[in-house]
């Protein structure tokens, strides 16, 4: 009571020694998601592997013979050959895949990252607004997304070419049109729920404007979902990126990007078997590290979840 | 609930008569029409076909056109395929790609939330990771690599499953096409139930569940399951759409006759008409799914509510 | 016995008048048959018409409609359906894009470009029932071969008299050629049946044809190792290496009319310049494009007319700089590109286009790499199909990719490509001329060629004319095409010809 | 007690019903939670609500708080309808108005610490607040409920029902509200917090004039704290009077009813008393009986009671009562608790 | 009325909390024998709803329990959980402490009623509902057909605590273990559950375990009590002893700080200073930092559970008088 009103004064000696001693700092759910993190094995070791994967595709480069664009006329099409440098073996252009595969794990983890977090930030924004404020803002939020599914994004993505040229900027912008629909779909979904909650009414009750109670106890709460559903994302973005640059918007010949190199490979999965392995071995690994993570992550941001 | 599904099933006409109409300028930004190709037309050819199709007209009056005919059901010719009208077209194929998306849907989403359920039980332990590894490989290797590889494996080399086409009512046609399809939406499926089933295992309900003794199966089944589905079912509208129109890869390598490519395909072509036809019937497919999806967020938990 | 031939594309219409692709005239030319027919070698050889004479000037055609032929619902074929037939190719409202293939008949470009009105007055006449007469603007060398194609088949007037366009609705549709279309599911497959009413009915051999759409070309392979398709009519390079392995014999990969170019757009600098564009062809290791780069083994393409066209010299266009050591080529690339300024002090960017595809990709990395040496930066640009041809038409481009296959076995179809625009209102109508090459000799020479009766001559003047085109580096010419088939060894009565056409008469099966 | 004079908070007339879906295609059912609810407190005063479970005592919690739109009447905050004011105004407000949740884990958000909870309410109103003195805030208001400082940092769940109830009696606390709502604020706690608990909202009031409305089941704490108490019966104000008067001389059947159910902590009067629980009929909210709500259970109910609605009359000074008889009904001695 | 039908063994209870522990439990023992009803009462926090949850096989993750609770002749502790499921619901039952969490939000509470007799009694799901449906009436939820369509969140607190209660008792289980079941009941109601309780206790022989805060309701009918202080038991006994003669200076203390309702005092009387540490409990007597009677012992030892006089235990070093008015 002392705290208050003085009155009932009488903390004894030990609950003093306890309120000094013990003068507690805040723990975020954050830190003790990551030091949760940390006692999990499997996301530890998928850490260190995916931690590896681009450290090898940002130094890597530095030390192959070759570089991602240089054509050796003399092994076109070869398997992997040591003499000449060529570990992964050379393309139908003679170029060297080793170098063509690290260089496409440094684009599709560029891409992959950024794409992700502005697919993810906007699904869950657009997802917890629409779901949050329900009724009318909701009703015209879906339509706009369900539009969204139902127009063929291809049109988009040649409109944009068009408009706009080859920007890689413009990459993001296409995936992240189409990547966050079904995100925002999920966080609405778990938003409806959500706000019914009481403590939802506890945090109005304790004057919380609507966009603080998205950000400090909507959000927070969506993290399992988002956080599974954002590794889910990581996969269809590579693919997607493939595509686009396929299209002719993103990374462009002689770039490359693993993506483009899996579906280059994939038509030669029998005859060129080293054309489709690297890309694809390098692409399954990082994906199973980042499942693993993500899963890590989830059960260390659930607080029940010791 | 009745007056608010009413509402929205009223209002999907007005929708999507916006999705087109945003679709019909779109496509027409769009440089190159439907009669580009390696080679050039001879102008009169050219200036006829485009008059054939009403394209010489002003866009305003194309548009005008195309709503009035779209009014009275009728979503007019295909522009490359010329020897079908797009109606016929969505008639013939599309059948074909919901039986597709319909099977793939059904057996992914069964093994789906059954394979998250077991991963949620025995979070962290093996089965978990052997599932999770299980189920991620089908979203981690792109669909038309899959598609080539069971159909280099189990159709050529092993020659379990015929390696492509069509013959209807062979089910042993769609085995592969069918897994395709199925498996990343089964892993999908599985990822979201795992998470929201072990974030509901946790729940005070659950405990009181189990402190009636019904066993851990009927614990599951009937206290843990339904909360859990809220993730899955928003994305389950989304699944059956992405079924639905994702087919390109798997229709090109079994060559199948689904419409799912036209989604892809047609807008290369700049075919018109089947943009526009395909936009509208998944305009209506996508707002019918979502609008089943917000009925059964209700029925899964009774405090949403809806205005 | 039924055959499963791998068709790549999905046909987009099965009307004669309306279609334009090697896939839909596999299936139109199985149940349509014109006065004339392919034999296995694709030579022209009768077929609705018995026989016919050619007067001697060349100009008149005149054809003998064989006895007791009709259209599957009973309807005799006369006379009049050719003649109605070649009057609605003709008739700009139809819009057939290949009826200028018919040209060389009377009166048929004024009426298909709306000069004349009148159908009547096409050079296509009904005699008789039995009899059609078709007279020529010019003689034509090549026109019994022109007659081959689709665009001269005949069409069942009665039918289209009575439904329209409809008329090759399943449920409408009639034949008079071997086989006719039963089934037709787009996106997977059209199949037709042995017609049982044909003249030759008792030597075709299949009973039943499928065409399979599928234009994944290892799906396709994939399917023909499964035994699903007895003929695969197209196939992946990366893998003919392997085929000729594991299956030696069955992949059949030949000379093909056309020729797969790079235009180089000749309005705007710094291609203009004539002495870029030398150093840029010269510099193309061909050598390694068709063997390495693809792995089919294509030719490489020095001049501009397919060796093998007819009506030709033999090995018309040979440079001599094409024997050189590629060093001194590209010493001598170097030497041109210092001449027009450039260097690797002074780069040349330039911009290449092509239409998104595997191939072209390779293609355009590989001649990236190989102008590199000369101080030329290269920037790939794909874009996807319909928005490259606007481009090049539109001359918006600096390096395009494009290809041509001939049409009809003749050199004047692919050197009519560098022929200067037809002025047109406001414009200039450059055709298929993407890169806008123009020249006054070499028109000449085509006009020339045109009214020359003697087919040796012919050839001569369009050699002449090819030699200044190539001389000037008009295009950079890269491959002769092939034809890529794979036939299971069962299928006997496949031969190998430059038109790349077999039609399913001819083919038996032994199960 | 602080100056009384000022009215602090009126009701008028509040009204609200729910509506109870019971199919998909059938016609929804109305719950009338609260019907005609009229009174209104004076700063510094306790007003303790009792009343059957169900009658609507959280809902009203509710809707004076605006956490439920009323569907009728006026809640005056100082003269001022806060059912017409803004979004932005009534977040403004909601620093001088605080609630104490009856379901006390499921309004703890379960993703945030304890610390952060608490400390929510000060982030919003008080943003002029830095971080450490929202700690020393949250620290000093967790003592005062009882919570040890080392707990800052645990999760709900992690917390015992009564611990857990702490913590939404020192999120409501720390705003130093003029008004809360208390709605079953210490029914988890042993007596002996709940005794802190019940000197702190005393020195509080005392202090700084804090104004409470407070529910709950335990007739004893409400006596303890209240100077008047409303009693509820089926979404109406039965009766309203001070703490003695009621205690007293209850008037109306039901007040009575409780009041001789009251559990006393003596074994051997416990044991000998036998408590008169109601009998009948509990009637429901969504058919309301005719007339006078409590007849289906009342004991003294006569025909009358079945047709008219007894009116909220006034008798003797401020007190209110709802029912026909009052004036006839003798208060039975064995059924009145021993002193 | 004698027969022992649960006896609790050195149950104890600690929790994995980020580096420390929480011993929420220690060292409990007690049995409850046929008819019996035990009220428990403590200290908010001090393991009471812990030490039965652990019992039942319920305890959170990060939990765990040692000891023995010997149900007949087979320990419930450490049981397997599909062998577990045969004895609870059934034999034993547990209303729990906060019926808003505690029942499924999305099923209907028919649904939650009658599932247990489905699966205890092999009841058809139609009789199950009817007989739920009865057990409502019988805890006095008005229009009980009609609101056992309800779903939870659209009852009030009391009623959802009924609910709980109704759902314990539809097996008639031979423990039953109450979570503070009545704080969200008005007094009239309570009294009517507790009758139901005692009939319940009488009738059938459930044991029935009372934990609880409200003194009065223990003292109206329960038997016997248990006192918690900070994880432990610190005093048991025949009700009317400790009410009348506590022997431990946290029950005195608790008994004070109750209000009453005769008199309206103008403070109450709380014990002061705060609640221990479950993660550092003090040296010797866990109560000691409060204890208005501590001596030296206390700061060095921890008292044990002894037995003082005819049945009943407390654990507590000091032996005079306990009265407030002395110390002070
Ligand atoms: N999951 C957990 N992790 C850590 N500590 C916990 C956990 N659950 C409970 N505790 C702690 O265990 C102790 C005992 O809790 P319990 O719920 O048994 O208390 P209780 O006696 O029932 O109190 P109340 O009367 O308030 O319900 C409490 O101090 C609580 O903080
Ligand atoms: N969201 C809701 N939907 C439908 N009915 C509701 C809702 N909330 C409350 N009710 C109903 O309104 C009535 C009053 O509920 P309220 O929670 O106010 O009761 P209470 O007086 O607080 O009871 P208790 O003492 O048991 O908590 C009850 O009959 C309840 O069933
Ligand atoms: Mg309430
Ligand atoms: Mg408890």
């Amino acid at each position: 009571m002392a705290g208050i009103t003085g009155k009932d004064a009488v903390l004894t000696d030990y609950a003093n020694r306890l309120a000094t001693l013990e003068a507690p700092k805040g723990r975020s759910l954050t830190q003790d998601a990551l030091r949760r993190l940390s006692n999990n094995k499997a996301a530890v070791v998928s850490i260190v592997v995916l931690a590896l994967i681009v450290i090898i595709a940002f130094v890597g480069p530095y030390f192959v013979p070759w570089t991602y664009s240089q054509v050796d006329w003399t092994a076109i099409r070869k398997p992997p050959d040591f003499d000449k440098g060529h570990f992964f073996g050379t393309d139908q252009n003679g170029r060297d895949m080793l170098a063509r595969v690290l260089q496409g794990t440094q684009m599709s983890l560029i891409v992959a990252g950024v794409a992700t977090v502005v697919s993810v930030a906007i699904g869950v924004v657009y997802g917890a607004v629409a779901g949050y404020f329900g009724g009318r803002v909701d009703a015209v939020m879906m339509r706009i997304v369900d539009i969204m599914y139902a127009l063929p994004y291809i049109l988009f993505v040649i409109i944009l070419v068009v408009m706009f040229g080859r920007n890689p900027v413009l990459l993001f912008v296409g995936i992240g049109a189409i990547e966050w629909l079904t995100m925002a779909r999920i966080v609405r979904g778990q938003t409806l729920t959500l706000k019914e909650k009481e403590f939802v009414e506890a945090a109005r009750a304790g004057g919380a404007k609507p966009w603080t109670i998205i950000t400090r106890h909507i959000v927070p709460n969506l993290t399992g979902p988002v956080v599974i559903y954002a590794t889910l994302t990581v996969p269809e973005i590579i693919i997607a990126e493939s595509f686009l640059s396929y299209l002719g918007l993103g990374v462009q010949e002689p770039q490359t990007s693993l993506g483009t190199l899996i579906s280059f490979g994939a038509p030669v999965a029998e005859v060129l078997p080293w054309m489709l392995m690297a890309p694809a071995g390098v692409l399954i690994t990082m994906l199973l590290c980042l499942t693993y993570i993500g899963d890590g992550l989830r059960d260390a941001l659930d607080p029940k979840d010791r | 609930m009745l007056g608010y599904a009413l509402r929205r099933v009223l209002s999907a006409i007005p929708i999507a008569l916006i999705a087109v109409s945003v679709c019909f300028f779109i496509l027409r930004l769009a440089p190159g029409g439907p009669f580009d190709g390696e080679r050039a037309l001879p102008p009169l050819v050219l200036a006829n076909l485009r008059a054939h199709y009403s394209l010489d007209q002003p866009l305003v009056v194309q548009y005008f056109i195309y709503i009035w005919r779209l009014l009275h059901g009728d979503l007019g010719p295909s522009m490359v395929i010329e020897g079908f009208s797009v109606s016929r077209l969505i008639a013939i194929g599309f059948p074909f790609t919901l039986t597709l998306a319909l099977t793939a849907f059904v057996i992914a989403t069964a093994i789906g939330l059954l394979a998250g359920m077991v991963a949620a039980v025995n979070q962290n332990k093996w089965p978990d990771y052997v599932l999770v590894l299980a189920v991620m490989i089908g979203v981690i290797i792109p669909n038309f690599l899959m598609a080539a590889l069971l159909q280099l494996w189990f159709g050529v080399h092993l020659g379990w499953f015929p390696a492509g086409g069509w013959v209807t009512g062979s089910w042993m046609h769609l085995v592969l096409p069918v897994t395709v399809l199925a498996w990343p939406h089964a892993a999908r499926i599985s990822r979201l139930m795992r998470g929201s089933m072990i974030e509901i295992l946790g729940t005070n309900y659950v405990r009181t569940a189990r402190s009636k003794g019904l066993g851990e199966r009927l614990v599951l089944a009937r206290h843990a399951i339904k909360p859990a589905l809220i993730p899955v079912v928003s994305y389950l509208g989304p699944g059956l759409s992405y079924l639905l129109t994702g087919s390109l890869a798997v229709e090109q390598i079994f060559g199948l006759p689904g419409i799912g490519k036209y989604f892809v395909t047609a807008a290369l072509n700049r075919d018109y008409g089947i943009v526009l036809g395909t936009t509208i019937l998944y305009m209506f497919i996508i707002l019918a799914l979502n609008l089943i999806v917000d009925l059964v967020y209700a029925w899964l938990d009774p405090k949403v509510r809806y205005r | 016995v039924t055959l499963q031939m791998h068709n790549g594309g999905d046909p987009g219409s099965i009307d004669p008048h309306k279609v334009s692709g090697d896939w839909e005239n596999r299936v139109v030319g199985d149940y349509l048959e014109g006065l004339v027919t392919e034999d296995p070698e694709a030579a022209p050889i009768p077929g609705q018409a018995e026989s016919w004479e050619i007067s001697d000037d060349g100009l008149v055609y005149t054809f003998h409609l064989r006895d007791g032929i009709q259209w599957t619902d009973g309807t005799p074929v006369t006379a009049d359906d050719f003649v109605f037939a070649f009057q609605r190719l003709m008739d700009p409202a139809t819009a057939s894009e290949y009826a200028y293939l018919q040209y060389p008949i009377k009166n048929a470009e004024a009426i298909n470009s709306g000069e004349i009105t009148d159908f009547s007055q096409l050079g296509v006449k009904a005699v008789d029932e039995k009899t059609v007469e078709i007279t020529l603007e010019a003689p034509t060398p090549f026109f019994l071969d022109a007659l081959t194609h689709y665009t001269a088949y005949p069409v069942p007037k009665h039918l289209i008299e009575e439904v329209g366009d409809a008329w090759t609705d399943m449920d409408n549709i009639v034949a008079n050629g071997p086989y006719k279309i039963v089934e037709w599911l787009p996106g997977s497959y059209v199949r037709s049946e042995k017609n049982a009413d044909y003249y030759d009915a008792e030597n075709v051999q299949i009973d039943e044809v499928f065409y399979h759409v599928l234009e994944d070309q290892t799906a396709a392979l994939n399917r023909y190792r499964a035994g699903e398709f007895d003929i695969l009519t197209d196939l992946p390079s990366d893998q003919y290496q392997w085929l000729q392995d594991n299956l030696p014999g069955e992949a059949h990969v030949e000379p093909f009319l056309g020729v797969y170019y790079y235009v180089l757009n000749q309005e705007k600098p710094p291609l203009d310049d004539v002495r870029i564009r030398e150093a840029l062809s010269i510099s193309v290791l061909r050598d390694v494009i068709g063997p390495d780069v693809l792995g089919t083994g294509e030719l490489p393409a020095y001049g501009w007319v397919p060796p093998g066209t007819g009506n030709y010299v033999e090995n018309a266009y040979d440079p001599e700089w094409a024997t050189l050591p590629y060093e001194d080529r590209v010493a001598r690339a170097v030497e041109l590109m210092t001449e027009a300024g450039y260097g690797p002090d002074n780069p040349l960017n330039l911009q290449l286009r092509y239409n998104t595809n595997d191939n072209h990709q390779r293609i355009a990395v590989a001649i990236a790499a190989m102008w590199e040496p000369l101080g030329v930066n290269v920037e790939l640009f794909n874009s996807e199909t319909a928005v490259h041809y606007d481009a090049l038409r539109a001359g918006d481009f600096q390096v395009g990719r494009a290809g041509w296959l001939l049409d009809y076995n003749d050199p004047s179809n692919t050197l009519d490509l560098l022929k200067t625009g037809i002025s047109q209102g406001d414009g200039t109508n450059w055709g298929n001329n993407y890169g806008r090459y123009s020249n006054e000799e070499f028109d000449a020479l085509m006009d020339q060629a045109a009214t020359e009766q003697d087919l040796v001559a012919r050839g001569e003047i369009l050699a002449d004319a090819e030699e200044i085109a190539m001389d000037e580096f008009a295009a950079i010419p890269i491959y002769w095409y092939v034809s890529k088939n794979v036939v299971k060894p069962y299928i006997e009565g496949f031969v190998d010809n430059a038109k790349d056409i077999h039609r399913t008469r001819w083919l038996t099966k032994s199960e | 007690m602080a100056d009384k004079s000022e009215t602090l908070l009126e009701i008028r007339g509040l009204g609200k019903s729910f509506s109870i879906a019971t199919g998909l295609f059938s016609q929804p059912l109305e719950l009338k939670a609260l019907q005609d609810i009229s009174f209104s407190i004076k700063k510094g005063e306790t007003l303790g609500i009792v009343g059957e479970s169900g009658c609507g005592k959280s809902t009203l919690g509710r809707c004076i708080l605006q956490l439920i739109e009323p569907d009728q009447g006026q809640v005056l905050w100082l003269g001022q309808d806060l059912m017409k004011l803004s979004g932005e105004e009534m977040r403004k407000r909601r620093q001088d108005l605080q609630i104490i949740f009856q379901d006390p884990l499921a309004s703890l958000n379960p993703r945030m610490t304890v610390g952060e909870i608490i400390a929510d309410p000060l982030r919003t109103l008080r943003p002029e607040l830095g971080r450490d003195q929202r700690r020393a805030k949250v620290v000093k208001m967790m003592e005062a409920v009882g919570l040890l400082p080392e707990m800052i940092n645990r999760y709900p769940h992690e917390f015992s029902g009564g611990q857990a109830q702490r913590i939404g009696i020192a999120r409501a606390l720390i705003t130093e509200p003029k008004l809360i709502v208390c709605d079953e604020p210490v029914s988890a706690l042993d007596v002996s917090i709940q005794a802190q608990i019940l000197n702190l909202l005393a020195d509080l009031k005392d202090e700084f004039g804090l104004t409470l409305i407070f529910i709950s089941h335990n007739l004893s704490v409400v006596r303890h704290v209240s100077d008047r108490i409303l009693v509820l019966y089926l979404g109406r104000i039965v009766e309203l009077a001070t703490g003695n008067e009621i205690y007293d001389d209850p008037k109306h059947p039901y007040t009575k009813a409780l009041l001789t159910a009251v559990p006393i902590p003596d074994p051997k009067l416990a044991r000998q008393r036998s408590i008169d629980a109601l009998r009948g009929e509990i009637p429901s909210p969504i058919s309301q009986p005719s007339g006078c709500t409590f007849r289906t259970r009342c004991r003294y109910a006569k025909p009358l009671c079945a047709e008219v609605r007894p009116p909220l009359e006034t008798i003797g000074g401020d007190r209110l009562v709802a029912c026909h008889r009052w004036q006839e009904i003798e208060v039975p001695e064995e059924a009145m608790v021993e002193a | 009325m004698s027969n022992t039908v649960l006896t609790v063994e050195d149950l104890s209870v600690t929790f994995a909390l980020h580096g420390s522990e929480v011993h929420a439990v220690r060292d409990m023992n007690f049995t409850l024998t046929e008819g019996e009803i035990l009220a428990v009462v403590g200290e908010s926090g001090s393991g009471k709803s812990q030490a039965f949850l652990s019992i039942m096989g319920l305890l959170a993750k990060n939990g765990r329990v040692t000891g023995n609770a010997m149900l007949g002749d087979v320990n419930l502790v450490g049981m397997d959980k599909v062998k577990l499921d045969a004895y609870r619901g059934k034999d034993i039952a547990m209303i729990f402490q906060d019926p808003m969490t505690s029942l499924n939000p999305s099923l209907r509470v028919r649904t939650q009623l009658s599932e247990v007799l489905v699966k205890h009694r092999g009841f058809d799901k139609e009789k199950a509902v009817l007989a739920a449906i009865e057990m409502l009436e019988r805890v006095g939820i008005p229009e009980p057909a009609k609101r056992s369509n309800a779903f939870p969140h659209e009852l009030s607190g009391g009623m959802r605590q009924r609910v709980m209660i109704a759902m314990a008792l539809l097996c008639q289980p031979k423990i039953l273990i109450a979570d503070e079941p009545t704080t969200a009941l008005d007094v009239t109601v309570q009294a009517q559950m507790l009758d139901l309780f005692k009939s319940l206790t009488e009738d059938f022989g459930t044991a029935l375990v009372l934990i609880t805060h409200d003194l009065g309701v223990v003292a109206g009918i329960a038997d016997r009590m248990m006192v918690m202080y900070g994880g432990r038991a610190v005093e048991k006994g025949k009700v009317d002893d400790l009410f009348y003669d506590p022997k431990h200076p946290y029950t005195l203390g608790l008994l004070h700080s109750t209000p009453h309702i005769a008199h309206r005092a103008a403070r109450l009387d709380p014990i002061q200073g705060l609640p221990p540490s479950l993660e550092h409990l003090p040296k010797g007597c866990s109560f000691n930092p409060r204890c208005a009677f501590r001596f030296e012992r206390c700061l060095a030892e921890r008292p044990p559970l002894a037995p003082a006089g005819e049945g009943r235990e407390k654990a507590c070093f000091y032996e005079g008088e306990l009265n407030y008015e002395k110390v002070a």
